[in-house]
């Protein structure tokens, strides 16, 4: 038995990252049905690679709430049924699109980088939902894209669906380091 | 004490009456029952009222002439009742058995009449005329009018209508959640539940406009997940179904058409379904005869252009958390929306 | 020289293809192979399956589809000789599906997107390019094709080559020089239209259907000038009878197929214009009854509880009069169907003794695990046998024509059926089987897999699938995921199989030395005895092989075998998409079925030509 | 507290020890140890079941305010003080914290207090066991708030049905929270109801046989068993639902072959059971109470013993009426209709018997009996909406209405707050050694009284005439303005009622 002394101290060393996680939770949790506030817009162009020309665009922390919150989460993951991506990627193992499961990302794994995909639709088949779905949409879709190969918070990922469960749970994925882009880029950013 | 208990009593009382006054007819009562089923229960209900309530009065004057009737004075229990005063502890005993086989015998006969209630109410189900399939989403009701004949079948929102005097099988499921199917003017309610098909059915007794809501929490909007129940002749049904069986018309009018071009380029048809268009998406709700409808938004706003155009440019802060998504039309293209929509009758 | 012989061969073909009549005027007696047949067994037509010149020219061989070449050189106990005589690496590394055509001395191959078209000169060593035909399709098709971006190959007719492009354009080549003749835009590929079925050219005609029916679109066949790439007529699977050009010459078998417009009474409304029905499989002809017969895919979306009713024409067998495109019959095969079953697999044309008396028949291999044999004059269904382990059904009713369905493994919303045999791609999917007439036999690659089905509300999207299912396939009863079946059409049974690990996606060919050739996914490259199922001879390509095998009798004389090796396709879409098959769902369930394919082969388009070794 | 005897205590496993020996031995290991550590690890029974209160009633008064926050956003229609989402938290935890971590826990409490006392034994059996219960019930209940405060509250309702509260619906870590918290409250529970049910059962002082002990005594052993009986299932049933959360298993995925109604059938069958763990204690208090201030032994001990026993029992046969829109099979809903309809027998013989009892003495008005007289008011009416309920064509109109919400009020807050409020009245004393105020427990009782019935009478109304539970709004001109302003303004008397209570304590 120890001191009481010495049980509040380490109650005290205890309860100071508990109220960290506590505080982390706080927005983790956050169920803001209308996402980021009105007036934020997508990145404007992204590149894939370092051989650029011109200034890079600095790598910046773009919305990373929606990948951090368990609410745009699961958002995103009933989007990706909704709109069909489904179809084409599978439940992220790929099919007429490519594995989004994978550490392979051919146009960049980053947030934005997903982001403009959606948006812009890519060469080889990937359609553009340019308009047809809305911005904080698109952000949640990018950010489920994510936790698909477990770039997100384990705590806030979702967890197995209702459905036919095809693969383990996007929290419980284990998170592969993205490839595929060259380093030194813009996709440093989604590599911590 | 006893002036307080009167004032309470008087309060309450005043209360009931106020509030069963104002209550009983309703779009959405059980006690203003406009079906069979509905009046069944209804029938039932006054009866239980009646049988429990006197029951009730019988033990609060029990209960009032206990603590109040008047006592010789110093008359205290020594020790024990048993030996000390038999005729009492006899009497009360014989009260108490008493007491115990009237109440088995009053909830036997409970008993019973809801068991012929519930086998009345059940009975209708075989003959049922029409089938309607009903499925519960996070937070609205799909529609489908079954036909054997497949293009006969169709399919609404939020939005119930029945010939007068016909039973009619409502299918119930459920794709996400435990939803409960509950139009109280008509029937008791019945829950969707994914993974399984339940069934009930209605019979509505006279013409009118009822209100049904999800009973089962839901999540978000569970408050918000209502539908309106159009019970009409024969006739009117006959030819609202045969309307509904149309595709959508063509655009009147070019701000019409250019709401259709927007409609069919923007997030409207990653969601909706406009028969006779491109528009062919589940996720929303059927939009082919939207403008008919009697409401918005599962029975959130009652259904005119503005509340319309409300809906549209902002469903989050009249419905938040409701699949719905702000758009961001601009203020043109909103107009437009909103004017062929309104033309979708 | 060679030119001379192509000109010969040319001509040939010119009078095979010229109609009944001049198909007609050629004596049976003429024919050395059928004729040594014996009366009760089965043969085909001799107007559609004529005596072999030594050419391969349409992927079918011929149009009674038989896939049997009467090259004999090649035979029991030379076959293990075998040996490559060139390859030519095609730079696709895609599924390659086609079948090689061979004519007068040249080879065309037609390959996946971008669907380049070689002409290999077989007469110098080494078989060089002669030609080469880029049709520059659009990249952005690659994103609407359902199943790797596949080409079944092209066909030859009067000194011209026609093939299908996946972005939906038919187009025409000179043979000789490779120029463009005409090019067709058919399909939309924003709505998810491509094409990838080979031609068939039948009278001057072009036929051709669209492939798409996992994206909502509305199937067709059509018929084009094979001078001008016009459109003659186009006929829809769904709709009303003007556009499914059903009119006065209709007469069904059944009565059920009998009523006006059920191509959209049969559907909820306005289904039926996002309802599939696609044909992108085999289309063959009987020039005796100038019938042409095609199959219907599936209706869409998958999820059948979104399209309650018959959903006609989807899913069927249709005669068609080839000079008008009118229907002449239609048997649906799959009405209502749960499963993607495509009624598109090959229709062998045999006439066949069925309880003692020669019937003209049609046999197919149907993906929902029955061989089915149906007269081919009036859509009569004579008889339908499994093949493959079927839970989901239970037989046909010869009466009705109406296939018994099993309610416990009817696809549900919310539910996960269990255990569905066949699967979703059937016991056996596009991949032709090949008829011997020396043995009788029909030679069925096939699959045995099952698999869990769940459907889901499907969202239609233009330009992206119409699904609403989500699967996971595996393998069947015994573990075998595929099997080389030889099927005897008399005694309605399996005369012998050979169990294959890897589910079989490569097409069949018969020969006159009774050898039977096939590949695996894996890469081998089989011959088998036809008689006995004997594995006489194989060969590892350099990738999984889901082409079609042709034979042929080089300008040299000699008999040669050639086949594309090259993975993928559905089945193979693990390796060619590098898909993640933790997800068992990806490829819509393939992944599961083939997790280990990635460990077995990768992707690789090459054509592999084998000859035995030329006596010094 | 221990036992003296003046034979020499003689151990069956130890040496023989003299008296003084004994003493001195039992005090050292049963003497709260000094300082804050010893203050934490205490045994003592009266000091755990004093520490179980307080704490209960703290989770009681935030439950309350949460109560209090759900009716000003009721107040009118189309109210915006709380957000959807907020709303959900709010009744999720409101349920949850009354439920759980009051009308269990508290109940349990008296027992854990008094039953060594009645039963005549030193301390209560596995003491250990008994600070283990409360520290894992105080942690339950700390993480769930916590999370509450911390936006990470569950907001699926108090019975967390799945789906909704399934891994697919419910994202984040809220209610794996709640899970959790369950099963740490049910572990409590648990531990408990094995310490009673072994105080009673193997260490009652020398001549107290089972037919001499308290009423009360009567009503914690019952309750107890019924505890061991219940609390299972729903730690199994929370148990499974983390794991479904958390690990991907199927128990509740009608797709991959579980089923959504296994949960209501686990969830009920402790569901149901879990109203008489709350009332049965309340009856030992009414039973404790009555004979002091009627001046007179309770009338029919043996009959009330053998309706806590019928209660008991037939508690596990009636889940099923919470079900009965679930499209269950009607001749199974029919058994159930009697099984609930049977339960006012022995309902109605204890009612009888206090009644009875107060017939037959001399009243004496003070606070514990008024809030006597006020259960059996209340509880009376509760228990004859549950006749209504029980019958499956009116619970098919009347269940998840604001009538339900009504009735299970008058059954809980009538059949154990109020019996709860008067055993606190009427135990003050023995806890803490001073009286309560009779004036200020006047008020108190009058004001709850009133508030009660001003907040709850009106629900009936509210649910016969459409108004479904658990809705953050309502539209207006449905008839359900007026009633609900009613109940909030009662709610406002009720904590009024409430206020007294504390100002008093």
């Amino acid at each position: 038995m120890s001191s009481p002394f010495h049980s509040a101290v380490r109650t005290a060393l205890l309860a100071i990252p508990l109220a960290g996680l506590g505080l982390a939770a706080c927005d983790r949790e956050d169920r803001e049905p209308r996402g980021a506030p009105v007036g934020d817009s997508g990145p404007a162009a992204i590149t894939q690679g370092s051989l650029y020309a011109g200034e890079p665009s600095p790598p910046r922390p773009s919305h990373r709430e929606y990948e951090n919150n368990a609410y745009h989460l699961s958002q995103g993951k009933q989007l990706y049924t909704s709109f069909n991506c489904n179809t084409c990627h599978a439940n992220g193992g790929g099919g007429i699109g490519p594995a989004l499961m994978d550490d392979k990302w051919i146009y960049g794994g980053t947030l934005d980088n997903i982001y403009a995909t959606i948006v812009q639709g890519r060469p080889n088949g990937m359609p553009s939902f340019r308009n047809k779905i809305p911005e904080q949409q698109v952000w949640q879709l990018a950010a489920y894209v994510r936790s698909l190969s477990g770039q997100t918070p384990k705590a806030a990922s979702p967890s197995r669906n209702d459905t036919l469960n095809a693969k383990p749970a996007e929290q419980r994925m284990p998170k592969e380091e993205p490839k595929g882009s060259s380093p030194g880029g813009p996709n440093l950013e989604g590599r911590q | 004490m006893k002036r307080a208990g009167g004032l309470a009593t008087a309060a309450l009382t005043a209360a009931a009456l106020t509030v069963l006054l104002t209550g009983c007819e309703g779009v959405q009562s059980a006690l203003d029952p406009a079906g069979h089923q509905a009046g069944r229960i209804a029938g039932l209900w006054w009866l239980f009222l009646g049988v429990l309530t006197v029951i009730y009065l019988l033990v609060l004057a029990g209960l009032l002439i206990a603590a109040i009737r008047p006592r010789r004075r110093g008359r205290l229990h020594q020790g024990p009742a048993f030996a000390k005063e038999p005729p009492i502890e006899r009497r009360l005993t014989r009260g108490l058995t008493a007491w115990a086989v009237g109440t088995g015998v009053i909830i036997l006969t409970l008993t019973g009449l809801s068991y012929a209630v519930d086998r009345d109410v059940l009975g209708l189900t075989g003959r049922a005329e029409l089938e309607i399939e009903v499925t519960a989403k996070q937070w609205w009701w799909q529609v489908k009018y079954n036909d054997p004949v497949p293009s006969r079948s169709f399919e609404t929102a939020n939005e119930i209508r029945l010939p007068v005097g016909v039973p009619v099988r409502v299918v119930l499921k459920s794709q996400d959640v435990i939803h409960s199917f509950w139009v109280p003017n008509l029937h008791g309610k019945t829950d969707l539940i994914p993974g399984r098909v339940n069934e009930t059915t209605l019979t509505a007794d006279r013409e009118g406009r009822f209100r049904g809501q999800c009973a089962e929490f839901c999540g978000f909007q569970h408050a918000n997940m209502a539908l309106d129940v159009l019970a009409m002749p024969r006739d009117r049904f006959d030819a609202w179904r045969a309307a509904q069986l149309s595709s959508a018309p063509a655009p009147g009018d070019a701000l019409q058409e250019q709401g259709r071009q927007v409609f069919l380029s923007s997030a409207c048809v990653m969601c909706h379904t406009i028969h006779g268009t491109s528009a062919a998406s589940r996720v929303g709700p059927d939009l082919t005869h939207v403008a008919g409808r009697l409401s918005l938004a599962a029975g959130t706003l009652p259904y005119n252009k503005g509340n319309l155009a409300g809906w549209i440019a902002d469903p989050q802060r009249i419905k938040p958390g409701t699949r719905m998504p702000v758009t961001g039309l601009s203020p043109d293209q909103l107009q437009g929306v909103v004017a062929y929509l309104d033309s979708l009758k | 020289m060679a030119i001379a012989r192509f000109a010969g061969a040319a001509l040939l073909l010119a009078g095979a293809m010229a109609g009944p009549a001049s198909a007609q005027t050629g004596t049976p007696s003429d024919n050395v192979p059928t004729a040594s047949v014996p009366s009760d067994k089965a043969t085909p037509p001799t107007a559609a399956a004529p005596p072999d010149d030594g050419n391969w020219v349409m992927p079918a061989k011929n149009y009674a589809s038989t896939r049997y070449s009467e090259q004999d050189q090649i035979n029991a106990t030379n076959v293990h000789d075998l040996q490559v005589a060139f390859t030519f690496s095609t730079g696709i590394d895609r599924g390659h599906e086609a079948a090689p055509l061979v004519v007068g001395g040249t080879m065309y191959i037609v390959t996946p997107f971008p669907n380049r078209l070689f002409a290999l000169d077989l007469t110098k060593p080494g078989a060089p390019v002669k030609w080469s035909f880029d049709p520059k399709p659009a990249a952005s098709a690659q994103g609407v094709a359902c199943c790797d971006y596949v080409n079944r190959g092209a066909a030859f007719a009067d000194g011209r080559l026609f093939f299908n492009t996946l972005d939906s354009q038919t187009i025409a080549v000179e043979a000789e020089t490779g120029h463009e003749l005409w090019r067709t835009q058919l399909g939309d590929i924003n709505k998810g239209e491509t094409m990838t079925m080979a031609p068939l050219v039948v009278k001057g005609k072009v036929l051709v259907g669209n492939s798409g029916g996992e994206f909502g679109v509305r199937g067709w066949l059509t018929a084009l000038d094979a001078a001008t790439g016009k459109i003659a007529w186009k006929a829809y699977s769904t709709g009303p009878d003007a556009d499914v050009l059903i009119g006065p010459d209709y007469q069904p078998f059944y009565d059920k197929e009998r009523s006006t417009n059920l191509g959209m009474s049969s559907w909820p409304p306005d289904a039926w214009t996002i309802g599939g029905g696609t044909v992108w499989g085999w289309i063959s002809y009987d020039p005796e009854l100038n019938l042409i017969y095609h199959g219907t895919a599936n209706p869409g979306p998958w999820n059948p509880e979104q399209r309650p009713g018959d959903n006609k024409w989807t899913g069927g067998i249709f005669a068609r009069n080839p000079d008008t495109g009118q229907a002449r019959w239609f048997y649906q095969v799959v009405p209502h169907d749960l499963y993607d079953h495509d009624a598109v697999n090959e229709l062998l044309l045999l006439d066949l003794p069925v309880n003692g008396t020669l019937r003209k028949t049609v046999v197919r291999p149907e993906r929902n695990g029955y061989v089915y044999v149906l007269d081919r004059a009036t859509g009569e269904v004579l008889s339908a046998d499994p093949y493959a382990a079927i839970n989901s059904s239970a037989g046909v009713d010869l009466k009705t024509g109406e296939l018994t369905m099993v309610e416990a493994k009817a696809p549900k919303m919310g539910k996960v059926v269990r255990d569905i045999c066949p699967t979703a791609p059937g016991s056996k999917d596009w991949n032709p089987s090949a008829f011997s007439p020396r043995t009788g036999l029909i030679y069925i690659p096939h699959m045995n897999l099952c698999m869990d089905w769940q459907s889901a509300e499907a969202n239609y999207i233009a330009g992206t699938p119409y699904i609403g299912a989500e699967v996971r396939m595996f393998a069947g009863p015994g573990g075998n995921r595929g099997e080389l079946s030889a099927w005897d059409p008399l005694k309605r049974a399996k005369a012998w199989s050979v169990k294959e690990d890897l589910p079989l996606w490569s097409g069949a060919l018969a020969t006159a030395g009774d050898l039977l050739f096939y590949g695996t996914m894996e890469g081998w490259f089989k011959a088998l005895d036809a008689r006995t199922g004997e594995e006489l001879w194989r060969f590892k390509a350099g990738s999984g092989i889901i082409g079609q095998p042709i034979a042929y009798r080089g300008p040299d004389g000699r008999e040669y075998i050639a086949v594309l090796s090259g993975v993928g396709g559905w089945a193979g879409a693990v390796v060619v998409g590098d898909l993640d098959p933790r997800d068992s769902s990806a490829a819509s369930g393939w992944a599961n079925a083939v997790a280990d394919l990635k460990q077995k082969t990768t992707k690789g388009g090459m054509l592999y030509v084998f000859a035995l070794p030329q006596r010094r | 507290m221990s036992a003296r005897s003046e034979k020499p205590v003689i151990r069956r496993d130890g040496p023989a020890l003299g008296e003084a020996e004994t003493h001195r031995r039992l005090s050292l290991s049963w003497a709260t140890p000094p300082g804050l550590w010893g203050w934490l690890s205490s045994v003592d029974h009266k000091q755990v079941g004093r520490r179980y209160i307080v704490t209960a009633f703290v989770f009681f008064l935030l439950a309350g305010l949460l109560a209090l926050a759900m009716r000003m956003q009721l107040s009118g229609p189309e109210r915006t003080l709380l957000s959807p989402d907020r709303y959900n938290q709010i009744f999720t935890m409101h349920g949850t914290t009354m439920m759980f971590l009051f009308a269990v826990p508290v109940m349990e409490a008296f027992a854990i207090f008094l039953v060594p006392l009645m039963v005549g034994t030193r301390a209560i059996a596995f003491p250990r066991l008994n600070a283990f219960s409360y520290w894992v019930y105080l942690a339950g209940g700390v993480m769930l708030w916590v999370a509450f405060i911390l936006n990470a509250g569950p907001d699926v309702g108090w019975f967390a049905y799945v789906p909704l509260s399934g891994p697919q619906f419910s994202p984040g870590k809220r209610v794996d929270f709640w899970a959790q918290m369950i099963t740490f409250t049910e572990v409590a529970a648990l531990a408990v109801s094995v310490e009673i049910i072994v105080t009673v059962f193997k260490q009652r002082a020398p001549g107290m046989s089972l037919n001499r002990i308290p009423l009360f005594v009567w009503g914690q052993l019952v309750t107890s068993f019924m505890v061991v009986f219940a609390m299972p299932a729903v730690m199994v049933s929370s148990s499974m639902l983390i794991m479904d959360r958390l690990i991907g298993t199927h128990f509740f995925n009608p797709a991959e072959g579980g089923d959504a109604l296994l949960w209501q059938h686990l969830f009920w069958f402790f569901g149901h059971p879990e109203v008489y763990i709350i009332f049965l204690p309340a009856t030992g208090f009414v039973s404790s109470i009555l004979p002091t201030f009627a001046r007179r032994p309770i009338f029919g001990y043996t009959a009330l013993v053998l309706a806590l026993f019928a209660t008991g029992f037939l508690g596990f046969g009636l889940w099923v009426h919470h079900m009965f829109a679930t499209g269950l099979p009607h001749l199974g809903n029919s058994f159930y209709t009697a099984a609930s309809m049977t339960i006012a027998i022995p309902s109605g013989i204890q009612i009888f018997c206090w009644i009875a009892t107060l017939w037959d003495g001399r009243p004496r008005f003070a606070t514990p009996l008024l809030f006597v007289i006020g259960f059996i008011v209340v509880f009376v009416l509760g228990g004859l909406s549950g006749i209504m309920l029980a019958s499956v064509p009116l619970d098919s109109q009347a269940h998840d209405t604001y009538f339900v919400v009504a009735h299970f009020h008058y059954v809980l807050i009538g059949g154990a707050v109020f019996p709860l409020f008067g055993a606190v009245y009427y135990w003050f004393p023995k806890f803490t050694g001073r009286m309560l105020s009779e004036r200020a427990g006047a008020w108190n009782f009058w004001l709850f009284f009133i508030g009660f019935n001003l907040t709850f009478f009106p629900m009936h109304i509210l649910g016969l005439i459409g108004m479904p539970r658990r809705v953050y709004s309502y539209p207006a001109g449905m008839g359900w303005d007026g009633p609900n302003l009613l109940a909030s303004a009662g709610a406002v008397i009720l904590a009024a009622g409430v206020a007294t209570f504390l100002g008093n304590v």
